[in-house]
């Protein structure tokens, strides 16, 4: 045992840093279609290798293949185009909005469009999804007003939480949409609590909990997957590895591991990697993964490939720690056009069709942008008043509120 | 009417909880099959099925993000916590979840619950064993704040804060479970079979959160305290014949603001007493309330006679307790000011 | 002599610490190759390579907990908690570990350690982004708190920090990095660059901890302030007119006690402001303390300004902030009491 | 997909409770010799079957066989059977004391003398142990004074902790043992930031963490996985499993992975499982993950697969959770005496010899405990100053703690 030999700490670097040029030709993408398709009752050790590889379905070509392929019909697929499309507006709108300074704070989804539209498609009403603020899709897919979600961006009169919470922090019971909370991870293990109050009063309703690739760090995430493990609780439990926490990569998070699915492995939860920027692909494996969940088999673990293109929030920006070109350079390349090229594959789409429907998108959304704005902005026209801050903190307001209450004078 | 120690009627305001709702749960550290290391979920797995009251891994943090998941979906947990000196891995999931899920949402969702652990001294316990950490609790808006002295109210106020629509912290002074323990470590303890408080009517009855009780009437000066410190202020004022009036503050957040104030009013004089330690305790918001309320009807300074400003030690548990002896020259001290 | 914001300051004197001594070790999240979503760690990396000042993952108990393995071994880390707001993960370790490791191991092993954190509201940072969480640290014992008000004692005190033989709390107010906000958000703030106390002497020196300093000299009435708090106390005692001793804490645990009662003895009235709730917020201990200390000589019950009894809101953060109007408004009922 | 079918909440259960027969014929249990030995360089992804196995040494017949055989000396043989020979006979006697009333509380190592013991011995001076209660064999097998750890227990004038801990919260910087918390895992996450600190020195001292079987579902355990993969520290993270918490199977915390070793699988740290109650065994497997940490080749986590004898501290009564005829059905027997019969199957030990031993122990811990009694026990006696309890919360003690201690009058 050469004694001699002294230690020393190994950091985790990213390929490249500003100035180098990206390279993700270390990333091993499988062919479309290549990954095998278990039954959901399927012993959790006999698909470990699931968690190595990228479930995959629309192949260079456009083309959907293998045994994942076929979960959706016509309607569907260029319905989900159209959701994604509309986030993407969506997003375009409110950075711009936050950029006039008409709210403090925005988070945008470009690149991830895929994940949580396609995913919300697996769901059904009464279902609960415990969010990060980068899961928007699954209120635009779910048809949620997006004047409501403007609404709340804009902490405006007619904001649904009062101006009590930063902009995207949405929560709709009816739409299945848990509370977002400023802090990462706490939602996983809540989550897995939902499913198991569902199971508790032999329910059919099942929970979907979601964390970013950074936040799998936290020790929430631990004590999901030890409560979901252990009582079979029938919740889905996501990772979006988007590649980058703010300007930490991935690498930071996940250390050792080859991936973040296979975390599931100490625990005997199924693991699958998706790719994330493929619809198509999103939605077979949330199928899956749901009917597990409402078959009772329990829980799963899904880690959803994709980038983040964008900036984390309007707070960051990205080319102090990355390279421009690095989202260029993402090998699954951007899940609208991949969408968009399998409909015009299938003949179901076309360019015209794409332009006119991202004339009628932008519309939508300038008029519903429009309707909100007329109920105020953050700085400006109709806000939440002064007593909204003091109501709300319990059921009844106690005395030492209600005292503060007049002491403030509202 | 029958008498119960204190984990007895702990027991049975959860046995009488679950027979009156199916949405009450009650989990945590070894609460199921062995009914917890007190003992006070003892046979409600046996009466109400494993999936009702059963076993939690060894995580606080699980426990508490679990049953704020399960009040989102509308059950009523109700967590035991085995020690309230563990329930700092469990702390964000309370203050930054828990507390504030109804305010943020909007009332969209909310977290009807009860996080119950056995907090105090007097067990040689150790740091680990012994704290009284309810200041950490009393901080933060949204949270409620329970601290029963006996089993006729720990019953009643258990009963109340499982059907409260927030979060509520229920801390149990281990060492009344079993009788009213007055800081006379060298004396035999009077068991609850023998106390008028040990009175507990069987089946359903609440007692309201946010109302403090008057333990003792008296003229001379207003002791406030909670938990095992009502009976170190009985046996105080009862060794120094100073007729104290004793407020059993019962819940501390929110608080009885009137019945301290009427009190001091009347007394012109006040004394806080915990176990905790000093610095910014509870006692620190008392004395801050009553000197604001109060300030022209006091005579002498508010006293806080507390745990000192370290970790709770092992051996020197005598020292470290404020009992009668403290609390009762605090009160001479604050009669004589 | 040069002027620097107080990030350039905080910078400063990790630069100085880590130059001074190799134990010195800077990590957290985003505060590696990034410097920290505040740039107070910028360039650290760069100039003392990837294992003094690294990313960790996002993990604040995990940051802190293998901190006080760290300290123990020898080091000093000095670590960033992104927000204070996102503290709590990590409330486990500090409270129940790196504030009890000298005491319960008689000093076989000590935690040496500095835990940097944002705080403060005045950004539109919503509820996670805007909390002062002093007060659940003062309660530890074992812990020091400290809250520095301008770059020259950012620099001093956080070398004093790092040199400190204990675990300190480091509060930075993150609406002072860049200029003395006092709370009238409706104009420009002036920077540091001109200000004197944007003065930071280049190299090492130290701010002894515990010490108050007075910032304003005045005879009617002693405010008690710390952090972004001062400002706002100089623009209500400009705008009042009123002659109000302004005393800037810095230190909260362990706490200048004999700076506050010298000057409450001689002004006879005292305003307690802070950012953070009401309800035991640091404030009651300073009321506590004072209505103690000073009971004779106070012409007026002492009086607290501080956030409301909610969550940190949005929209309505300037009805939330206890801003000049609210502050001026307790130093008038405070003199006319 | 029968959406009809109504979920269930699963409660894991022990094989059996009080009543009922003791069983453990579904506890898989590899003949010895038979689990290879591979490279401490080994790619992790190459040995997670080592996982899910148990490497052991001593067959039925008491002989040492297979590749993990032959790290000790016959010497040190026997010295480790003294080891833990002492560790047993300090236990009995400091349970009577708890019982005769002369301290407060006791935790006893009964079954698992091995871990401790043996796992000490592959360690160097400077190492550091993060252990729990249930470790001190460490200090035992180090050579720490018996007396000194009496001294602890019963919180008398000589306790070196001042009467601040409870009874077995040892602390030792010279002999590697870290103070033991009362909160379980906290230790985790710290060794690994110890190694941390030992690689960033460029040190050559390693780090070894402690948790047990139920305290791994603690929020801590995950922390310190992830650190541990991600700065690959020179640490060795060991799990005892001796099948119980307090009353709580390990089934709970365990949940649906089929071993605790598992879940370093998912973060790519090598994961070993052995038999607990072989001392050969438990000493090759560290001497192997001690190498891998002092290479500088990262952390190893170590699954020791034993069985708690005994109540789980002197507050406890097995016998309302678990049969009392358990124990002497655990199928990997007992340390003491597998040792004793290999080392007699060697020819080094024989039964007068071990009764001979037995009684030198004995002689020495109770003359340990005389003369710890001589100052003082719990209630009687010589015990620490109330001063003592002010001193030490911080270096120097600040103003309001020399207030308080003078209002004490001490
Ligand atoms: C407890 C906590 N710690 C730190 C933060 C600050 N923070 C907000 S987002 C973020 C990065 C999260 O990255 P990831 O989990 O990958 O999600 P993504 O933003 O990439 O979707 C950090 C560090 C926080 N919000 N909460
Ligand atoms: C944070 C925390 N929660 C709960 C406890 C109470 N407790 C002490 S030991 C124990 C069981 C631990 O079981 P295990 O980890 O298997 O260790 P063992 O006692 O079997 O060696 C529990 C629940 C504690 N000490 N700390
Ligand atoms: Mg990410
Ligand atoms: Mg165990």
């Amino acid at each position: 045992m050469p004694l001699e030999k002294v230690l020393s700490l190994h950091v985790p670097e990213p390929e490249v840093r500003p100035g180098g040029t990206p390279d993700f030709s270390n990333v091993p993408i499988p062919k479309a279609g290549s990954v095998p398709r278990p039954e959901v009752d399927v012993d959790p050790r006999e698909i470990r290798d699931l968690a190595y590889s990228i479930i995959r379905v629309l192949n260079r070509e456009g083309e959907a293949v293998g045994p994942w392929a076929g979960t959706l019909t016509d309607e569907e697929l260029s319905e989900g185009l159209r959701h994604m499309m509309t986030l993407r507006a969506f997003d375009a709108r409110m950075q711009m909005a936050q950029r006039q300074g008409k709210t403090s704070f925005y988070m945008q989804h470009m690149g991830e469009e895929a994940v949580s539209c396609a995913f919300r498609r697996a769901l059904l009403p009464g279902d609960m999804n415990f969010p990060t603020y980068r899961q928007a899709g699954l209120l635009i897919a779910g048809g949620y007003p997006m004047v409501e979600m403007m609404n709340q961006i804009y902490s405006n009169e007619r904001d649904p939480l009062k101006g009590r919470q930063l902009p995207v922090m949405y929560a709709s019971k009816e739409h299945g949409f848990f509370s977002i909370s400023g802090n990462l991870t706490t939602q996983y293990i809540q989550a897995v609590g939902w499913a198991m109050a569902s199971a508790i009063r032999n329910d059919t309703k099942i929970a979907v909990g979601w964390v970013g690739d950074g936040a799998t760090a936290e020790s929430d995430f631990h004590a999901a997957l030890v409560f979901a493990s252990t009582y079979k609780a029938p919740v889905v439990l996501n990772i979006v590895n988007n590649q980058w926490a703010i300007s930490t990569f991935q690498g930071i998070a996940r250390g050792g591991s080859g991936t973040f699915a296979a975390r599931g492995l100490g625990f005997g939860i199924p693991a699958l990697r998706v790719d994330g920027n493929d619809y198509l692909a999103v939605h077979a494996v949330a199928k899956w993964a749901t009917e597990r969940a409402r078959r009772n088999l329990g829980p799963t673990l899904i880690e959803h490939v994709t980038y983040r293109v964008g900036a984390h929030s309007t707070s960051d920006d990205p080319s102090a720690y990355r390279p421009k070109e690095e989202s260029a350079a993402w090998p699954l390349g951007d899940p609208v056009l991949r969408l968009k090229n399998h409909l015009i594959v299938r003949g179901l789409w076309s360019e015209e069709r794409h332009k006119q429907a991202e004339a009628e998108i932008l519309d939508t959304v300038i008029s519903a942008q429009k309707e909100a704005e007329s109920h105020g902005t953050l700085h400006a026209g109709g806000k939440p008043s002064a007593r909204d801050m003091f109501e709300g903190v319990y059921a009844e307001m106690p005395p030492h509120l209600r005292r503060q209450r007049q002491q403030a004078g509202v | 009417m029958p008498r119960k120690t204190m984990i007895e009627a702990i027991r049975d305001a959860m046995d009488v909880s679950m027979g009156k709702d199916d949405n009450v749960v009650v989990f945590g550290e070894d609460v199921g099959y062995f009914g917890g290391v007190f003992r006070c979920t003892q046979g409600l797995q046996q009466k109400y099925g494993v999936t009702r009251c059963f076993d939690a891994p060894i995580s606080e943090l699980g426990i508490v993000g679990a049953a704020i998941g399960m009040a989102a979906y509308g059950l009523r947990p109700c967590v035991e916590v085995q020690f309230a000196d563990y329930v700092y891995p469990a702390y964000d999931q309370i203050v930054s979840e828990a507390a504030r899920i109804r305010y943020r949402s909007n009332g969209e969702f909310t977290c009807p619950m009860v996080i119950r652990m056995p907090t105090g001294g007097g067990i040689f316990g150790g740091q680990t064993h012994s704290q009284s950490p309810e200041a950490l609790f009393t901080h933060v808006s949204g949270l409620k704040v329970v601290v029963p002295s006996n089993p006729h109210d720990a019953k009643g106020l258990l009963i109340a804060s499982i059907e409260d629509p927030d979060p509520v912290i229920f801390l149990e002074p281990k060492r009344l479970y079993n009788g009213p323990f007055d800081g006379h470590h060298e004396r035999p303890v009077t068991p609850w079979s023998k106390h008028p408080l040990g009175e507990v009517p069987d089946g359903h009855y609440s007692t309201p959160l946010g109302k403090a009780e008057i333990r003792r009437q008296g003229a001379d000066v207003t002791i406030l305290a909670y938990g095992t410190m009502v009976y170190v202020a009985e046996a105080a004022a009862e060794e120094t014949g100073i007729d104290a009036e004793i407020i059993d503050l019962r819940t501390l957040l929110p608080l009885d603001l009137d019945a301290i104030v009427a009190s001091v009013k009347k007394t012109g004089r006040c004394v806080v007493v915990h176990e905790a330690t000093l610095t910014s305790g509870f006692g620190a918001e008392l004395a801050a309330l009553v000197q604001q309320h109060c300030f022209y009807e006091l005579e002498a300074p508010i006293a806080r006679v507390t745990g000192w400003d370290t970790p709770y030690p092992h051996a020197q548990e005598w020292d470290y307790f404020p009992g009668p002896a403290r609390v009762g020259q605090a009160l001479r001290e604050t009669m004589e000011a």
